[in-house]
């Protein structure tokens, strides 16, 4: 993805947090939102190996073997810091004291459901500690690019790959759009700037509902 | 994030009919200061779930004798007469529950688990009105999560993110507590500053925590 | 009871532990077994209220308010000892991590089970961590007088009042006698000096087991 | 009481066909010493409970290159092609687990659990063959203890009785699989007197503890 797409996302991402939260990014493009914190708000990470109060990379030549987050990239930690073995991690996880987490995604569908954890006959990384944050976090952001690399759309009617989770995304943060999932379906909320909503719509097999005031981001 | 709050807005806070799960052993680790506040708030028909009823003086037993639990999820009770007059009186609910029981329930709610299954209570009394459930042949009692709307706990120290330590046996059902309260109160004997605990040492994270108390001294 | 009875059955149960073994007391006549620990031998005694390595009352005035036992003594620890909350404390019971348990009873019967907890129509003390203790531990010991203070016998054919747990009870400790609890019925292992196999079987309601060698204690 | 042992002894302890959980996160905090020795020593035809496959050259992902291991319950593999491989040819069994789901099953075993329940799974390919259970109104998976026969961990010091603590984010799974296994082998940096640790540094006592063995030098 061209850098500014993904600072794009990154910052959008960022806005979705509060003062005090703690939030659990997921690799990839999630931790470009680590990026753009605005000034005066400080947002806690989760690392889900056991971490929270996870800080920057450190310099090189300074890496800690024994520091490392959740994709195995070398991680400082800040003040006021916790150390927790991964049990005491998920509980945190699952039992729902995790503001919001943020992840990427395969498919997302009208219904809340997500999948991307596994294509059938290709490698099988395993689902890691997604289905429990996605099923444990209070709020459920997937960040992605609208489509896939071939420009097929990547919202859905219905997810045909296999689920992470069934029903908890709340919120769809891409390079055209901010859609909100909610039970009676998505919300069109914004869209990027130069875009007009029927390019959204073109690229998004989902039904999307498209309120009367959508604004750009 | 965590704020500071007085005991006696922590006792407000605490409505009427809450289900309050609150730390400490015997009054070890009780969050007296807390507990002192919510007497003198008057908070009443509370839901209560402890490992013990404590002494008439000391601890929960406090709110037992001024008659503000109308019912509680409890382990032992031996050393609280009031608690047992309450009982017989039927002015008092209770459910007994083994120890090791009731802190996985409270431990499975705040790890957002809707139960676990134990061995612990079979063919006695506590099974009775239960699932039973066999896993490889072995059968096991099926104990759902308690869900509690506070958790009242005592910490040793606090950091202004609201990780804590505690002190010695004073540990005991305080962690378990502070991850199950849907808030979570903790009272400290002391607030540090932000980076002043070792990560290390941290057993509570600050994630679980809503509001810090400051005991009142001895 | 006497000071030489408690002692007699504390000395007894003294001899069930091994070097290195984690041991949980419970209130009352077992913790009488601590003060007769032979030498070269060290027992791990565990406060089921979240400590292992817990060591004698301190002198007077040095006590720590945050310093008891689960039955609300003041204690010290030894070095080594470690503290944990509640729930690691049950883990530990629960799971079979502890060598052996030392519980008093009101009745024990042929089948192993134990009633200790509940006199209906008296005080309902509750089973604090009874249950979890019997249920868990490696060997479970039951100390006790073998009769009530009426004379009536406590080791029965069947227990009459609500149980602790079923079928658990591994040894039977007495001032009168030693029997072991096998799949089979209750085996008479020892009796105390002075004592005649009849004198023991009769204080008796169960059925006795008497194998060919039965020793004194 | 714990042993000191070679590692040399500890992989001889570990039988073929036995069940092992091994601590680590993507080869962080992994008890290479033992691993290494296991290695050497050909364990094989191992049943496997881990976090993570790691990758080829660290962690367990040495036992998988060297085809020793037959069967596994993991979490993510992402790292590791040669399991991936493996699991196609149908030379390894593989059971994917969600890593909260992992844990909590592991800490079961230990802590003398049959099982949990847990939301997560629910309406996903993990729920196939599993019973669900509705606690007030809501579904949960029945998730059984996962069993093991060896837990190799690693930790940061240990004294004599096996108390131990553990560094950073290395500490990750170990403390929960060091409770699960029937006997459990600390692979450690250090191993200081007995009195040394302060008992509210203990992470894990050593009740859980039967065996150390000392890290090589890096």
């Amino acid at each position: 993805m061209a850098l500014d797409k993904r600072a794009m996302i990154g910052a959008r991402i960022a806005k979705e947090f509060e003062d005090g939260d703690y939030v659990n990014l997921g690799i990839g493009l999630p931790t470009e939102a680590a990026n753009h914190i605005p000034e005066g708000i400080q947002v806690i990470f989760q690392s889900e190996n056991g971490l929270l109060g996870a800080g920057p990379k450190p310099p090189e030549g300074q890496e800690d073997e024994d520091m490392i987050n959740a994709g195995g990239g070398y991680i400082t930690c800040i003040p006021g810091a916790s150390f927790f073995d991964s049990a005491t991690s998920f509980a945190i996880i699952r039992g729902g004291h995790i503001d919001a987490t943020v992840l990427g995604a395969l498919q997302v569908d009208q219904n809340g459901n997500l999948a991307n954890w596994l294509i059938p006959g290709k490698m099988v990384p395993g689902m890691g500690g997604a289905m429990d944050l996605v099923t444990g976090a209070k709020k459920v952001i997937v960040a992605m690019e609208h489509c896939d690399k071939y420009g097929n759309a990547k919202i859905l009617k219905q997810c045909s790959l296999p689920l992470t989770a069934k029903g908890k995304v709340n919120l769809i943060i891409t390079d055209m759009a901010v859609i909100e999932v909610l039970p009676d379906g998505l919300y069109l909320r914004e869209i990027a700037e130069e875009l007009t909503i029927d390019d959204v719509v073109n690229a998004t097999e989902a039904d999307l509902i498209i309120p009367e005031r959508v604004i750009t981001f | 994030m965590v704020q500071v709050i007085s005991a006696t807005e922590a006792a407000a806070m605490v409505k009427p009919g809450s289900r309050i799960a609150i730390g400490g052993f015997l009054a070890v680790g009780a969050p007296e200061t807390i507990i002192d506040a919510m007497v003198e708030n008057e908070n009443n028909n509370l839901h209560m779930i402890v490992i013990a009823s404590d002494w008439e003086n000391r601890g929960v037993g406090k709110l037992i004798v001024n008659r503000m639990v109308t019912s509680a999820q409890v382990s032992h009770m031996g050393t609280n007469k009031t608690i047992q007059a309450q009982m017989n009186a039927r002015e008092i609910e209770i459910e007994l529950i083994p120890q090791g029981t009731l802190m996985e329930r409270v431990r499975a709610f705040g790890a957002g688990l809707g139960g676990i299954l134990t061995p612990t209570g079979l063919g006695t009394i506590v099974e009775e009105g239960k699932q039973i459930i066999s896993i490889e042949g072995v059968d096991y009692l099926l104990e759902p999560a308690i869900p509690s709307d506070f958790a009242l706990i005592k910490a040793h120290k606090a950091d202004k993110l609201g990780n804590l330590t505690y002190r010695k046996t004073a540990r005991n059902s305080n962690p378990i507590m502070a991850m199950a309260g849907r808030i979570t109160i903790a009272e400290v004997d002391e607030i540090v500053e932000i980076g002043e605990l070792d990560p290390e040492e941290v057993i509570t994270p600050g994630v679980f925590v809503n509001y810090l108390v400051l005991a009142k001294e001895n």
